[in-house]
């Protein structure tokens, strides 16, 4: 039974293989299930063991209680340093490895449907395999370099799988970003490894435990604070989160698997196995743990408060729910803390997934702003999130409550700070989960809006026409205003022909009839002349006239389109009243508008939804693997008591618990109440509660940007350039003295016969002189 | 006064420095090897001044062989002097430079 | 412990009636370039055929090598060896051996030959080409296998020969410079180490009588005064520092690989940094074991300046190929301060990493020079989103990278962790600060990876052909190798355990106040903690 | 005033008139002359010193053989070859030059047999066959001690003659056109621009792009 362990990793190991080596071959859907039945097998390896290890009879003493190792052969021999490729079978791992397994195959029975279409559907799935390989084996291992093996492990995969859609730079540089950042934190597990291993001269997880309590403190601590390091860059604490949100850039079933469900709590996984060694460190150890977790947990639910992004949101909360374990173990509840963690892979899971089913429907739209009214669209969907939701809203009897309750009590026995601390973020973890969820489900349905954006560039559209209009008519005053003068300067001319004819006249009286005649009618066709110019004049200055009132008008519209699309009251977004789209006509929307009126979102397959329904259940009940009621329900206390050294238990009386109980229900409802009042029914507008320096992340992320960008950079560049200019250059340099040098010299090689001569008698000279210098008379 | 070996090592000096001097300032190959001559022969003098002085006929064997030697440095010497001449006519020492570096 | 020197003569004696392999290992190359000579220049295509049949010969003999190679206790004698006397008067003999040290590198050098020699066509000249490696081959399995200084020293500088025209006829850009660079600068080293050897066996003669250049003989007398030892090792340790090459002397390796033709790149990498890695182990300090301890810490600061400063400057390179030759520089100075941490972790994850950077960096150069034929170009600027036309040789180039990067389970790590682990128990910040060089690694290569494989394709880019099925099975070896060793590496380590106990060995006999620096077993005492407090610097 | 110092006088001037006659003449003849000269009087010390055989041989070789090569080559080559007193010192300062060395031989010359005879020489006293007082002729005493204990440099003596004379024959061989030497100017020695250390690549490059596939000679840096 317990034998069955080393199948748990081999099913994904298999699967992988298979598909490296033929999943091209089987393309889509057959490589997909293939990849889930390797998982689902790998949970009945879990199960087998499971049931194996109920099977090995408990007594007393911690050290080899319910534990198992198997050995499959040596690793790496070298000198005193003796490592094996084993498993270490205990509660602990047989615990991670249970929903380890369980989660993965639902999520790669749910990535079937999710990636539906992609071109590179198989390869998706070996590097879910992979991943599942090395998460199983960092759980496994019984050693701390294999558990580094998977460590690392699936740092690369998650790097594989950000990067997954690698066309898109940002998702390249989230994926490196994630890698290196973790990297990070490696450093300071292998550094701690090294410690344990100079110290006690052994990193087998056995040796540890029989030997953590004979390390000295100093030596415990920094160890301690070492694998700190490691599981704050694993786990997304402060200050290495930043690389968690990006990862999002990954597909959401990555999302849910890696950055939510298991690997982002190995962290945890690994403090708890070191649980012997973090007891005899000084206790300032174990409290900055504490600290760090819960200033992680508030910083954290600060930002999701102000995220729009519907995977943006559920990043923070991961990162401020592993802050709540990261407390739990900082306060000495492991217990709690893998309580808490299992419980928040169940719903977190859900969270995504429902989260990727929106988005699915949603034509992959990720912006919370364009959702709304979804329950009537997507009733599974939105019936599991609301449950996860409510899971980690922290309402009874939702499985999140229980976990969050226990870490809370834990945190107020420790230090009322840090109880404080964790119930403020209870209640703006309700707020931002409810927020979404309303967002979401709730509401007016805004997906077929008309974006802000869109009406935006439609008025610079209408601008940009009446400007053209404006330009027109003034060339057209410039026409009218040519013509006028042309028709006043025929005026003067006939005018002056007038003068001439009447001159003429007045001579002609002189003359006979027939001149007369002929001059009057000189005469009049003059008159006539002066009335046309006279006429043509007038319908000119009209015509200046009406381009002037042309251009007053045009201008007249510019301004107002302007205003309209200026003056931000009515373009902005608003949840609960669509902008009106004005005179604004169907037919000139943009064509992504309208593209989004004809769409319609719509449930997601079942291979989707199945696993929504089961990770429901189970955030349902989840919370009855510890009921604080009766100590014979502290099943997992019982479970996992083996693996640690000292098993916290609460020490407050029971009416102290039920009153924390009830006033972190309270903080549930009082958040869930504020954000009805925002969202729901709109009584306070939203951007009251998200300040952009939220939406920006506190800048944090940002300054460390511009950090590496700038004067990071600077700084490397600058190692370069000194490699190049004085390094190198004082090579070449030599390399050039020495040939000029050779240079000058040569010349003495003037190839004539009697300056070498005169060389010859000079030394001659010299040689005399030395000798009768160095004779003795 | 007595003839001492003084005597014939300076007149030795100074043939071997006329000889010296001018083996520098002539330019005609021929002139610089009477030259070598000249101090060649300076030597000799003070060989054999020196051997009477030892009481020592080394002295004079040593100038035998520099006869010899000198006899073949002559003989390949202007072998050289006309083979230069063939090449170029009218060669001095100062035309002759092909082995600058 | 003179019993290593008794093991010697024992198994030559029992070496001596079978075939002469190790000689063959560096005779036959020669014959090889000879019959290159003689081949009729009418007949191009042969020449590579040739080579490429010699290399691979020389090859399978160094499988047989490691076939033949007894484990266990023998393994820490010389074995197969065989002896000529070759110059009696100085005590001079051809005399070669191999032993757990050298043997990978024997394998590694027989394997990447003959791939260096198939993977890639000569532009011009191929009798010539060939014919040079063929001769850099030989020269590579002498120094391994030479077990008398001044054979080695012959061999070690014979390398220099081919290296330099292969980069001055058959390189690209300034390759003139690189080539001429290369072989002053390793000459320079190497001329004081001639001064070296030949103080070292004179003075051995003046103390005990016998004037010999025997390796064994000399470092088992060790007669010399431990100031003149210290001097004389100064003068190896240039030679092998210019060749590894150490952090000051290192701007050699940039030009010299970026304007190498790809073999060359290859073989330079793969093979002759080696060199003074291995010189280092084997005659700096086995030779001059109290010169070693009391230079170590020097050299490991050396090294770890090496492993930083390699790192940041590979981060901000432009030419591909000039970047990897920068990570070369970071993961030679891991080997350096694994080797001088003197203790069998340190110096195995040594050994260990000298054959993995063959493997990672030998690759990495033949895939960035088929980059190289398929667009012309190096500069990573003008590369990018080469994954989407060539996925596969994204896939292989990845693999090759993570194995750089060391990503566990590939062989980089188990290497770099064993000298980490081995510096630390030796110098603890040391360890620390070198171990900060994993992160900036992972830094440089996946950035260089992300510009070249990742984001759209512009230009020819998008029509790179992708890894061609005698690419692929060229690169097979290299892959094979890579995950073996980092799945099980046992095989390999088991082999050098007793050659390096026994090192360590004979360094703790000579040395009087040094004893190996390792994990104290067992549960620590206080006053220990106190010293990774405050640390033991 | 004995006999013997005014010879050695004489023999002095005979020498010294000879040797600056031979610097000092426009002609080569003149020069060969002067020569003569220069070597009677050698011979005549030799006499005053009881070497009889050298002054014979002296006469013989030099003024009989040596000589007359001499005079044989001025003619064959011509004796208008006065011309280089015209010509302008083509080596800078090299008269300047000669007159110091010439001085400074001279001076420390006479400084050495002025203060430093015995240790420059000794005082050694031979006996037996190489002493010069024994009783034997000078011829003899020559022969016995050039035929025992200089026996093997005298064959070698002769085995350079040998040699000389293949080597007057080769050097005076006719000539084919091609061997005539270049016409050549001392002209500037500068360095060549295409520097392999060239601190900027770039004037470097292409330097290396003119060397082509043969870099080896060029990049070896020399010249």
């Amino acid at each position: 039974m317990v034998e069955a362990a080393w199948l748990i990793p081999a099913f994904p190991l298999a699967g992988f293989l298979l598909l490296l080596l033929v999943g091209p071959k089987l393309g889509e859907p057959r490589s997909g299930w293939i990849a889930t039945a390797a998982m689902g097998g790998s949970f009945a390896a879990a199960v087998t063991t499971y049931i194996g290890l109920l099977g090995l009879d408990a007594h007393g003493d911690a050290d080899n209680d319910r534990q198992y190792v198997q050995t499959l052969f040596e690793w790496v021999p070298a000198g005193d340093f003796q490592v094996d490729i084993g498993f270490l079978v205990d509660p602990l791992s047989v615990t991670m490895t249970l929903f380890i397994t369980g989660v993965g195959a639902l999520i790669h029975l749910y990535s079937i449907g999710y990636m539906h279409g992609d071109p590179k559907f198989s390869k998706f799935f070996l590097y879910l395999n992979l991943f599942a390989f090395s998460m199983l084996m960092l759980v496994l291992g019984d050693n701390m370099l294999l558990t580094f093996l998977g460590w690392e492990g699936v740092g690369a995969c998650s790097y594989f799988l950000i990067a997954f859609w690698f066309d898109d730079e940002a998702n390249a540089s989230a994926g490196k970003k994630a890698f290196v950042t973790n990297r990070i934190g490696d450093w300071g597990f292998m550094v701690a490894m090294f410690l344990m291993f100079t110290t006690i001269g052994s990193i087998q997880y056995t040796d540890i435990f029989a030997n953590a309590a004979g390390i000295s403190e100093s030596t415990a601590t920094a160890i301690t604070l070492l694998l700190l390091v490691g599981a704050v860059g694993k786990s997304a604490q402060i200050p290495l989160f930043v690389w968690l949100p990006d990862a999002m850039a990954g597909p959401t079933p990555v999302s849910a698997l890696i950055h939510a469900a298991t690997m982002v709590t190995s962290g945890v996984y690994l403090l708890t196995r070191m649980n012997g060694v973090i007891d005899v460190s000084a206790s300032w150890a174990p409290t900055t743990i504490a600290w760090v977790g819960a200033a992680t947990a508030l910083f954290a639910a600060t930002i999701a408060v102000a995220q729009n992004d519907i995977k943006k949101v559920l990043a923070y909360s991961t990162v401020s729910q592993l802050g709540y374990m990261f407390l739990a173990i900082g306060t000495g509840a492991y217990v709690a803390a893998i309580f808490h963690m299992i419980t928040h892979a169940f719903f977190k899971a859900l969270l995504f997934l429902g989260s990727g089913s929106v988005i699915h429907g949603m034509d992959n739209d990720q912006d919370m702003r364009h959702y709304g009214a979804l329950r009537k669209l997507m009733p599974i969907t939105s019936a599991t999130f609301i449950i996860g939701w409510l899971a980690i809203a922290g309402v009874p009897p939702f499985a999140g409550f229980w976990s969050k309750d226990e870490i809370l009590a834990f945190a107020w026995e420790e230090n009322k700070l840090l109880w404080a601390v964790g119930f403020i973020t209870a209640i703006l973890t309700a707020f931002y989960m409810s927020r979404q969820v309303f967002m979401t489900f709730f509401g007016r349905y805004r997906f077929a809006d008309v974006r802000a954006e869109e009406l935006e560039e439609l008025a610079a559209m209408k601008v940009a026409a009446a400007e053209t209009a404006v330009t027109e008519a003034e060339a057209g005053i410039g026409d009218a205003e040519a013509a006028v003068a042309k028709a006043t300067e025929k005026l003067e001319k006939a005018s002056e022909k007038l003068v001439t004819r009447e001159a003429e006249m007045a001579d002609a009286d002189a003359a006979d009839e027939k001149a007369t005649e002929k001059a009057t009618k000189n005469l009049d066709k003059a008159r006539d002349g002066v009335e046309k110019a006279q006429v043509a004049a007038d319908e000119a200055t009209t015509a200046v006239e009406a381009a002037r009132r042309a251009v007053s008008a045009a201008q007249a519209q510019v301004a107002h389109v302007a205003a309209a699309s200026m003056g931000s009251g009515s373009l902005e977004f608003d949840l609960f009243v669509a902008p009106d789209l004005g005179d604004i006509a169907e037919e000139d929307l943009p064509e992504a508008a309208r593209a989004r009126r004809e769409y319609h979102p719509h449930e997601s397959p079942w291979t989707m939804t199945l696993p929504l329904v089961i990770l429901a259940g189970a955030a349902i009940v989840a919370g009855g693997m510890n009921l604080p009621f009766a100590s014979d329900l502290h099943f997992l206390d019982h479970w996992l008591e083996p693996t640690l050294v000292h098993p916290a238990h609460l020490t407050s009386s029971a009416s102290v618990k039920w009153i924390l109980a009830i006033v972190a229900v309270m903080g549930g409802a009082i958040g869930i109440a504020a954000a009805v009042m925002i969202y729901l029914k709109g009584r306070f507008p939203a951007s009251k509660v998200e300040l952009p320096i939220m939406a920006e992340g506190w800048r944090f992320d940002e300054s460390i940007a511009n950090f590496m960008g700038g004067p990071g950079r600077k700084g490397f560049d600058l190692v370069a350039w000194f490699d190049a200019t004085f390094v190198d250059g004082a090579v070449n340099g030599v390399g050039r003295v020495v040939r000029e040098g050779g240079g000058q010299l040569r010349r003495l090689q003037s190839g004539l016969v009697r300056s070498y001569a005169a060389m010859v008698a000079i030394g001659a000279i010299g040689l005399i002189i030395w000798f009768l210098s160095r004779a003795s008379f | 006064m007595e003839v001492s070996t003084d005597w014939y090592l300076i007149l030795s000096a100074v043939l071997f420095s006329i000889g010296a001097t001018g083996l520098l300032i002539r330019r005609n190959p021929l002139v610089m090897f009477m030259c070598v001559e000249l101090m060649l022969n300076a030597v000799n003098i003070s060989f054999v001044a020196l051997g009477t002085e030892l009481n020592d006929v080394s002295g004079q064997i040593a100038v035998f062989f520099v006869l010899v030697v000198a006899a073949v440095e002559v003989v390949v010497g202007l072998a050289l002097v006309v083979a230069i001449n063939r090449r170029r006519r009218g060669a001095t020492a100062d035309d002759i430079s092909v082995l600058r570096g | 412990m003179s019993a290593l020197l008794l093991a010697t003569e024992a198994a030559g004696n029992e070496a001596a009636a079978s075939f002469p392999v190790l000689s063959a290992l560096v005779v036959l190359p020669i014959l090889g370039a000879l019959l290159l000579l003689l081949l009729p220049n009418s007949r191009p295509e042969y020449f590579k055929q040739v080579a490429f049949l010699v290399s691979a010969a020389v090859g399978g003999m160094a499988i047989w090598v490691l076939t033949d190679f007894q484990t266990g206790v023998h393994a820490a004698e010389f074995q197969l060896q065989n002896s000529h006397t070759w110059i009696e008067s100085m005590g001079i003999s051809w005399h070669l051996g191999i032993d757990g040290i050298s043997l990978w590198l024997v394998v590694l050098t027989g394997l990447i030959f003959p791939i260096a020699i198939i993977a890639i066509d000569a532009e011009h000249e191929p009798k010539a080409y060939y014919g040079w490696l063929l001769v850099l081959e030989a020269g590579c399995m002498g120094v391994f296998l030479a077990l008398d200084l001044f054979a080695f020293f012959v061999f070690f500088e014979i390398v220099l020969v081919p290296m330099y025209f292969l980069i001055g006829k058959w390189g690209h850009g300034e390759r003139a410079y690189a080539a001429t660079k290369f072989f002053i600068y390793t000459m320079f080293g190497s001329a004081l180490m001639l001064v070296g050897i030949l103080s070292l066996a004179f003075l051995n003669e003046a103390e005990t009588g016998i004037l010999t250049f025997n390796l064994v003989e000399l470092a088992e007398s060790q007669m010399i005064a431990t100031t003149t030892a210290r001097w004389i090792f100064l003068s190896f340790a240039l030679a092998f520092a210019v060749k590894v090459p150490l952090f000051p002397v290192h701007t050699w390796l940039p030009d010299a690989h970026t304007n190498a033709p790809t073999a060359g790149s290859v073989i330079l990498a793969a093979v002759m940094l080696k060199l003074g890695t291995y010189g280092f182990l084997r005659f700096g300090v086995y030779l001059f074991p109290e010169a070693a301890v009391f230079f170590a810490p020097a050299l490991v600061t050396l090294g770890v300046i090496g492993i930083i400063y390699g790192a940041i400057a590979a981060t901000m390179q432009h030419d591909l190929k000039r970047l990897v030759a920068y990570s070369s520089v970071a993961h030679l100075g891991f080997i350096v301060i694994g080797i001088f941490s003197l203790n069998t972790e340190g110096i195995e994850g040594g050994i260990l990493q000298m054959v993995n950077h063959g493997l990672s960096t030998g690759a990495l150069f033949l895939l960035v020079g088929w980059i190289y034929d398929r667009l012309h170009t190096r500069q990573i600027s003008e590369l990018g989103g080469l994954q989407k036309p060539a996925p596969i040789f994204a896939g292989v180039f990845m693999v090759v990278m993570l194995s750089s990067i060391g990503l566990p389970g590939l062989n980089g790590f188990v290497g770099e962790f064993l000298i980490l682990l081995g510096a630390f128990s030796a110098h603890r910040w040391w360890a620390v600060v070198a171990a900060t060089g994993v992160i900036i690694a992972a830094l440089y290569l996946l950035w260089a990876y992300q510009r070249v494989f990742h984001g759209p394709a512009k230009g020819d880019n998008a029509k790179m052909k992708d890894l061609t099925l005698r690419e692929g099975l060229i690169m097979l070896p290299f892959l094979v190798g890579i995950v073996f060793m980092g799945v099980y590496p046992k095989p390999v380590i088991e082999r050098m355990e007793p050659a390096v106990d026994a090192l360590i060995q004979h360094v703790e006999d000579h040395v009087d106040d040094f004893d190996e620096p390792v994990a104290n077993i067992g549960v620590v005492v206080e006053d220990h903690s106190e010293d990774e407090t405050e640390g033991d610097h | 005033m004995t006999g013997q110092t005014i010879t050695f006088i004489f023999g002095a001037v005979i020498i010294l008139t000879g040797g600056i006659g031979v610097v000092a003449s426009k002609n080569p003849v003149h020069s060969a002359l002067f020569l003569v000269q220069t070597l009677m009087g050698v011979a005549l010390l030799f006499v005053v010193q009881e070497a009889h055989f050298l002054a014979a041989v002296q006469i013989i070789v030099y003024a009989g053989a040596i000589v007359i090569l001499f005079l044989f080559v001025i003619m064959l080559l011509g004796v208008d070859q006065s011309e280089e007193w015209q010509l302008k010192e083509s080596i800078a300062g090299q008269q300047p030059l000669a007159a110091i060395i010439g001085a400074s031989l001279l001076s420390l010359g006479v400084v050495i047999v002025a203060i430093a005879t015995d240790t420059i020489t000794g005082q050694v006293q031979v006996s037996g066959e190489r002493a010069l007082d024994n009783q034997f002729t000078d011829i003899e005493r020559i022969g016995r001690v050039l035929f025992s204990d200089y026996a093997m440099s005298f064959e070698i003596t002769a085995g350079l003659l040998t040699i000389a004379v293949i080597a007057a024959v080769v050097l005076t061989r006719t000539i084919g056109h091609d061997e005539l030497l270049p016409d050549l100017e001392p002209g500037p020695m500068a360095l060549p621009d295409t520097s392999p250390y060239g601190g900027n690549d770039s004037d470097y490059a292409e330097a290396a792009d003119v060397s082509g596939p043969e870099v080896s000679g060029e990049s070896q840096g020399g010249d």
